[in-house]
């Protein structure tokens, strides 16, 4: 472990990965801080998911810094290792286990011992059992705890999702496009759930609905062919030039 | 935790499912030897004798099962295992020939004596003892999927890449085994084998005790990858089959996960094929042939995969269909089986398991039914 | 064999105009006539002596009909005739003129018998006779029977021959024909040493067993040149034989690359795991030889053509069979891989039992035809027509391949459908038709490819089976839906399994070649020409 | 306890029912005699075994227009064993005692019958095995109708030697047991022959082996050293065609290197252009050729059964001789029991047919000729050699050291591995 360089939980610096000559990420430069929820948004191929994928260790950039809680080095973890580093992902497109039940979906991804022994020979305790009982109230799926994920509705499923990244207990989310395909309802519940999670965790939010993003309230990233376009609030980026011009294209 | 294990394993699927399989285990060398031939219950020792063969094959299919129907992994290399688990106990049964092979040598195999080696290759040490044999059985296919699937499972080669492989590699032992030079026989392989465990292997009690001994590991079996299938560790096979990089995501270290199955299947596999040997009477590389792992594939298909139950209905009804049509329609069979496999695919995808059950829920309500279907369809993330 | 006696007819007319007899034809006759007594393999022997000392080029005819075994007595009343033709009444030939003199019914006829060492006889003196024969080729091949089996007492007519010999080739070759001579007489010091010198020249490994032979020669002179000459010649062919391991290796790349260049269409493009691939070969290799059955039957003349011909038709024939299997199976299971698997296993079963019921179990004989047959040099470079004409056909079908999908619209719907099938169908196209099109195509280019495969392999119902794992290996070691990838990865494992054969032997090799594999895919999980990017991995 | 015992009586009927259904028409006439017939009709070996399943159906419905035998009827009980050695076993096993035949004709490759052997020893019948073979080998429950080591590789190499002054030598081989075995015995005969170890070229190939560019070029450059050369091929039946193929493309003419083949009979060339394989010879114990009144009327009585293009082989001569000898045998001990013909069968003389009468030997082998043919332009051989006698087939080669001092006979000595050294029969508890 190096020594810490930084005070954010997340410290993206000079980060870029290309693909067969197209650069996705190109000079990405980002910091989140403890409990922060920072929303991002940006045109399609803006380089949203890949910037999740180097995070997440499901792609190696190019070059530059990736530190998590300032002396983790991001880049030499793979998936699961930094999930159980303490960074949850919730995928553009709900990823739920659909053979398992939904109680069973939020039990794999509670946070304790995944080796090989522990998951052949160890059963849940009361605590874990009570918490599982807290998240499903939490998402709202307590009726259906036993109901296979499959039949949930595209919905549901998002909010089981975000459901089995709080059962991970993770210090950062990335949740991305999380009210893709919901009612206007279910975005209003989404957004109140997961303002109810920051400031306890840091959230990294992907969105392109505007309104969500402004019912969120939080500090907004444009990002534009892999790289920072502009920071601040919703209406001082949606002010920027470059920001509409990147938007509507010449 | 041992018991809780048992106690997971021990569902009422499985209870019944080793109950009968004791049943049979008993039933049926108890008819065979104390019943008179003329008896309508008698089962004849050749019928004992193929069926003791179809439930080595059937736990075969299970141990496929196991990484293919819960995990994903699409071994087109299983016979592998199987074989080297056979000439593991085929090297043992060798050594236990002594001096009554047809040289009358008393350490080499009659097909080392008449090409001319002088003395036992150091791989063969050992073998005379039962207890190192076995060992073997375990431990030689246990470490070719350990080192294969290391390698393998930590590089993320998955899918229709991986099933290539492993094809590649039971072909690469096929030719390996073919090979004279490499002490194990060749083309013959290894045969006219006299005892076990200083019994004849053609006495009829021999046989009755094999095909006990069959049954038996196959009731183990079952009951052992119910256990696994019930534990937690069983539903995370089934996430990474379903949503492996989500299982990465939570904090799975799917490559040990996959290592791990894969290495008990193997072992399975491995028992299989040392209870087949004496059994057949020979082994030879003609089982690494990649088309006998591809039948594997088709017993746990045809029975359905992603149960416990299907892969060993599927191996006893394919081979028993193969014993039936190559004597009934010597010249015709090929194309009753052909067409059984792609009837099985267009009509019974989820095998004749699947048909069961579905039958069954469909009896009890709509809904029920849906959700079997569900259980029972394995997504593949590929499909994605 | 008809050709070769309509040869010897040309031949025997260019005698009688070049040179005027040099014997009693009479004698000659007698002399031919004594076949009809032989009835033991050593009196052939002596009747052939007894006409080689008479010293007539126009005994040649006969000869060689004789090593061809188209000479044939009539039963009735002795007469030897060269006979002509296949068909029952056999022609029969003057064995001096050649002329036509009637026929008579094969069952009255009976084959005055050869064997190998009265083959080589002839062989020796029809090249004795011939020395001064007016066809170039025939004063070669007679130049080079003599190198092959030199005699010492032949020099002082090849001294002859060549003060007389204008064409600069044929001249070259009877004088490194008369060096051979040389090395295996007690001719003088220089003479051996000069002879030694044309022989280096010459280089090749048949000079080699005559140098090694002086080599040990008393005389240090020729000892030592012969030496020299050795080592120059041997590491000649070293050179030689790296570019004879790399040509090997193209050619069986050529025919992994066509095994497999169907697969890479049905599992590479479209995904289907096509185990009846093998099978979409062997009905092409049927194809071709129900297509030569028919000619034989009916045209014998066009048999050059069968090849062309039968290429279309086992297009056709596996593309449709392919288009069946599509429209009737593979459509159900778009989705699930694996399962096709099983589906097409059946499948295969059924095809090969199908057609080892039609055409029974044992090889079919497809022949070669005229085009195909033989082989040449360049250098000391050995290339077989056969094999040439597979690596230009497979080079051929690839870059066809290559332009129908790159270039034409159906390519183009081709790609678009499997890239984003509901894209592309909500743009227009009808993409069960193309899935059905996409698939008939791989099936026909494996049909095409069992034509070829036809030229070198077994046609029989087992035929598929032995290249399925290898066309599975090649594409995915050469990377999923890459057809380059396929191109670069058949020529690759050619290459390298036909320089590991020398070192480890067939079997090893192919092991090797498996390991390799193995190894390599957990370096690029995704093969030799892998497509990058996030789509992929999602 | 109700439980397991409903369960136990159901698993036994269950059996019962899969018993009955496995074991085919059991029920048929029972006044006919029951010949079982072995031959893979799928998969790799149906391309060599098939013809002998015919030939044998042949067989038998000629002996049964004769009047059958002992006053029966033969009946042929055929079974797909599918170039599946262990299904082999299983079938021998199903013909045996599920079809209860008197004798089973069958197998082609040494595997499947190392299989089926101790199959035929527990349940004691008889087995005709009908191919050429690497010896090393003499039970008590098989007849070996085809050409042992001595029958067949070293007349051929002694005509090489002695027609064609061959002093170089390619053994090659597809690599399993009969051709390592054969390439063994050859090896120790050239040696004393005075053959220089250097002189000697030993190669061997997987099966199917279909790449065959380097070996043949290997062979052309071992056979341009000066001496004359020759290839000693035992490669296995489907690898041949492009051997062959290979061979007349690189232009190596029977004249040069002659190849002699102890695989490669009528059924093979019939799938091959022969045009440029004319002069390669082959080593058999029968040619369709071979011109005799016997043969032309088994020629004659296949074709008209099989269809016009059909060829006959080595192996089916062999079904033929180990038929008629059966026959003999049964009638001569009024049974169909497996002592009682076993015992009958050494001593049985038959014609065969090439002019000769084969004789069972005591080592359960027998006599035959050795020709030597010259493939000829129309896939058929011409005969240039042929042994004086009959040669009689040996079971322990006497070039190998560890069997030169085995000698089998079921007559005197009842053994099949007696050591004359040790005076003990071997492998006997």
């Amino acid at each position: 472990m190096t020594e810490k360089l930084t005070d954010a939980l997340l410290y993206l610096d000079g980060v870029s990965v290309a693909f067969d000559g197209f650069k996705a990420i190109n000079d990405l430069s980002l910091t989140v801080e403890h409990g922060e929820m920072r929303a991002i948004i940006g045109p399609n191929g803006a380089g949203k998911t890949t910037m999740m994928d180097i995070i997440t260790g499901k792609t190696r950039p190019d070059k530059g810094t990736v530190l998590f809680e300032g002396e983790i080095d991001l880049t030499r973890h793979d998936e699961s290792a930094i999930a159980l580093l303490g960074i949850g992902r919730k995928f553009q497109k709900p990823t739920v286990f659909e053979s398992h039940t939904v109680q069973d979906n939020l039990e794999l991804a509670l946070k304790r011992d995944h080796g090989i022994i522990a998951t052949l020979f160890h059963d849940t305790s009361k605590e874990q059992k009570d918490r599982i009982d807290e998240i499903l109230d939490e998402i709202r799926l307590t009726e259906r705890r036993s109901h296979l994920a499959a039949d949930l509705s595209h919905g549901q499923k998002q909010w089981l999702e975000i459901g089995m990244l709080l059962a991970q207990d993770p210090k950062l989310l990335l949740v991305d496009e999380p009210v893709a395909g919901m009612t206007d309802a279910e975005t209003v519940e989404t957004a109140k759930l997961l303002r109810r999670i920051a400031g306890e965790k840091a959230v990294i939010v992907v969105e392109h609905d505007m309104t969500f993003i402004r019912d969120l309230d939080v500090k907004v990233t444009v990002l534009a062919e892999g790289s920072v376009l502009a920071e601040g609030s919703l209406d001082h980026v949606s002010a920027d030039e470059r920001v509409i011009e990147s938007y509507l294209g010449r | 935790m041992i018991t809780g294990f048992l106690f997971r394993a021990l569902d009422r699927k499985a209870i019944l499912v080793a109950l009968i399989l004791l049943a049979i285990a008993v039933a049926v060398p108890v008819s065979n030897l104390m019943l008179p031939v003329s008896h309508p219950l008698h089962v004849p020792t050749h019928i004992m004798a193929l069926f003791g063969k179809y439930l080595t094959y059937a736990l075969l299919a299970l141990a496929l099962d196991l990484v293919w129907g819960y995990c994903g992994i699409l071994s087109l290399g299983h016979g592998a295992f199987f074989a080297l688990g056979g000439y593991a106990m085929g090297m043992y049964l060798m050594r236990q020939i002594g001096t009554r092979g047809v040289y009358g040598h008393p350490i080499l195999p009659d097909f080392m004596v008449f090409l001319n080696w002088k003395e036992l290759p150091w791989y063969w040490y050992g073998f005379d003892q039962f207890w190192f044999a076995a060992l073997m059985i375990l431990l030689v296919p246990g470490a070719l999927a350990f080192v294969f699937g290391w390698f393998a499972f930590r590089s993320r080669v998955s899918g229709v890449y991986l099933s290539i492989i492993t094809q590649a590699l039971t072909y690469a032992l096929l030719l390996a085994f073919f090979r004279n030079e490499m002490g194990f026989g060749g083309n013959n392989g290894l045969t006219d084998f006299k005892d076990i465990l200083g019994y004849s292997v053609q006495a009829q009690t021999t046989r009755a005790s094999l095909f006990a001994a069959t049954a038996i590991a196959l009731a183990i079996a079952f009951v052992i990858c119910s256990g696994i299938v019930n534990s937690r560790f069983g539903k995370v096979l089934v996430c990474v089959r379903d949503a492996e990089s989500r299982t990465r995501f939570i904090g799975y270290r799917v490559e040990h996960i996959k290592l791990f199955a894969f290495v008990v299947s193997a072992m399975m596999a491995g028992v299989a094929g040392a209870l087949y040997v004496p059994q057949v009477g020979i082994i030879n590389p003609g089982e690494f042939a990649p088309a006998n792992s591809i039948e594997v594939v088709i017993w746990t298909a045809v029975g359905g995969r992603g149960s416990l139950i299907g892969p060993i209905i599927g191996a006893i009804a394919v081979n028993g269909g193969k014993s039936y049509f190559t004597a009934a329609f010597p010249e015709f069979w090929l194309f009753a089986l052909g067409g059984l496999f792609v009837a099985t695919t267009l009509f019974l995808p989820k095998g004749i398991v699947g048909l069961v059950s579905s039958g069954f829920a469909k009896l009890r309500g709509p809904r029920e039914a849906d959700r079997v279907e569900e259980t029972l369809q394995p997504g593949t993330e590929a499909a994605q | 064999m008809r050709l070769i006696v309509i040869l010897l007819g040309l031949l025997a007319t260019l005698f009688s105009a070049a040179l005027p007899a040099t014997a009693d034809e009479a004698e000659l006759r007698a002399a031919i006539a004594k076949f009809s007594e032989a009835k033991k393999f050593s009196q052939t022997e002596a009747v052939i002596e007894e006409i080689a000392a008479l010293g007539d080029p126009a005994a040649a005819p006969a000869l060689n009909a004789l090593s061809e075994g188209v000479l044939m007595v009539r039963e009735s009343d002795g007469a030897v005739f060269i006979i002509r033709g296949t068909k029952d009444p056999l022609e029969l030939l003057d064995p001096v003129t050649l002329e036509a003199v009637g026929s008579a019914p094969e069952d009255e006829l009976s084959k005055v018998k050869v064997k190998n060492s009265i083959r080589r006889q002839i062989a020796d003196v029809v090249s004795g006779l011939t020395l001064r024969a007016s066809d170039p080729k025939v004063r070669l091949q007679a130049a080079a029977t003599i190198f092959s089996r030199p005699d010492p007492e032949i020099i002082e007519t090849l001294d002859a021959v060549i003060a007389d010999e204008a064409d600069p080739r044929v001249k070259q070759a009877f004088i490194e024909a008369r060096a051979a001579a040389v090395l295996d007489s007690d001719l003088s010091s220089e003479e051996k040493v000069e002879a030694v010198a044309v022989l280096r020249a010459r280089g090749g490994r048949d000079v080699l067993p005559i140098l090694t032979s002086v080599s040990t020669s008393e005389d240090e002179a020729v000892a030592g040149a012969a030496l020299n000459a050795i080592s120059a010649v041997e590491e000649n062919l070293m050179f030689w034989a790296a570019g004879q391991n790399i040509w090997y290796g193209i050619s069986l790349g050529s025919v992994l690359l066509l095994a497999a260049i169907g697969l890479a269409i049905t599992f590479g493009v479209m995904g289907v795991i096509n185990m009846a691939h093998g099978e979409m070969v062997m009905l092409g290799a049927y194809t071709t030889f129900v297509v030569q059955e028919f000619i034989r039957n009916s045209a014998p003349g066009l048999f050059d053509y069968s090849l062309a011909i039968a290429l279309p038709l086992a297009f056709l024939v596996s593309g449709s069979v392919g288009l069946v299997l599509e429209r009737g199976i593979i459509r159900f299971l778009y989705g699930r891989p694996l399962e096709t698997l099983l589906a097409t296993w059946g499948v295969s079963l059924v095809l090969q039992q199908a057609v080892r019921t039609v055409f029974g179990p044992t090889n079919r004989e497809v022949g070669n035809p005229s085009w195909m047959s033989g082989s040449f040099e360049v250098g000391e470079l050995l290339i077989t027509t056969n094999r040439l004409w597979i690596v230009v056909f497979s080079l051929f079908v690839f870059a066809v391949l290559l332009l129908v999908l790159k270039r034409t619209r159906f390519g183009l719907q081709m790609r678009a459908v499997t890239q984003n099938r509901p894209m592309a169908s909500s743009m227009g196209i009808a993409t069960p038709w193309v899935d059905a099109f996409t698939f008939a195509l791989g099936s026909g280019i494996a049909g095409i490819a069992g034509v070829a495969l036809s030229q070198i392999d077994n046609v029989s119902p087992n035929l598929g089976q032995g290249y399925i794992i290898d066309s599975f290996m090649v594409v995915v070691f050469g990377g999923v839906g890459n057809l380059w990838g396929t191109l670069v990865g058949a020529m690759t494992l050619g290459v390298a399994n036909k320089f590991l054969e020398p070192y480890a032997g067939a079997v090893l090799a192919k092991i090797f070649i498996l390991v390799l594999i193995i190894l390599f895919i957990q370096k690029r999980p995704r093969g030799l020409f892998a497509l990058k990017g996030r789509s992929v991995e999602a | 306890m109700r439980f397991i015992r409903k369960t136990l009586t159901g698993v036994l009927a269950s059996a019962a029912i899969a018993a009955s259904a496995l074991v085919p028409a059991a029920s048929a006439q029972e006044d006919t005699i029951k010949v079982g017939i072995l031959h893979s009709l799928s998969g790799t070996m149906a391309i060599s075994e098939t013809t002998l399943k015919d030939v044998m159906e042949m067989l038998i419905d000629e002996q049964n227009a004769k009047g059958g035998l002992l006053g029966k009827k033969l009946e042929a009980v055929v079974v797909d064993p599918a170039s599946d050695w262990p299904l082999f076993a299983e079938k021998a096993r199903e013909l045996i005692t599920g079809n209860g035949v008197a004798a089973v004709f069958g197998c082609w490759t040494s595997v499947s019958r190392k299989s089926v052997l101790p199959v035929f020893e527990e349940l004691n019948s008889i087995l005709f095995y009908p191919v050429q073979y690497e010896g090393e080998e003499s039970q008590r429950n098989v007849f070996y109708t085809g050409a042992a080591p001595n029958q067949q590789a070293i007349p051929a190499v002694d005509y090489l030697m002695e027609e064609e002054s061959v002093e170089r030598w390619v053994l090659a081989g597809t690599d399993y047991v009969y051709p390592r075995t054969t390439n063994k015995i050859l090896e120790a005969y050239l040696k004393d022959k005075g053959v220089a170890e250097e002189d000697i070229m030993i190669n061997y190939t997987p099966f199917g082996h279909s790449d065959w560019q380097t070996i043949v070029a290997d062979i052309k450059a071992f056979g341009s050293a000066g001496k004359k050369t020759a290839v000693v091929s035992t490669i296995n039946g489907d690898a041949n065609v492009p051997f062959y193929k290979e061979l007349g493309n690189q232009g190596i003419e029977a004249s040069d290197i002659p190849v002699v083949a102890f695989s490669v009979g009528e059924e093979e060339l019939a799938g091959l252009d022969t045009a440029p394989l004319v002069g390669h010879l082959a080593a058999w114990n029968y040619f369709q050729s071979v011109d005799t009144p016997e043969n032309e009327a088994f020629i004659a009585a296949w074709k008209e059964r099989m269809g016009e293009e059909r060829v006959t082989n080595d192996p089916m001569e062999a079904h033929y001789i180990g038929f008629n000898m059966w026959v003999k045998a049964v009638e001569a001990a009024g049974t169909t029991d497996a002592d009682a013909v076993i015992d009958a069968l050494p001593g049985i003389e038959t014609p065969n047919l090439t002019g000769g009468i084969s004789t069972m030997l005591p080592n359960h082998h027998i006599t035959k000729p050795v020709l030597i043919g010259e493939i000829q332009a129309d896939g058929q051989f011409e005969v240039v050699s042929e042994t004086e006698d009959l040669v009689p087939g040996d079971a322990w080669s006497d070039f190998l050291p560890e069997s030169k001092p085995l000698k089998s006979d079921w007559v005197e000595l009842k053994c099949g591995n007696y050591n004359t050294e040790t005076e003990k029969c071997l492998g006997a508890m």
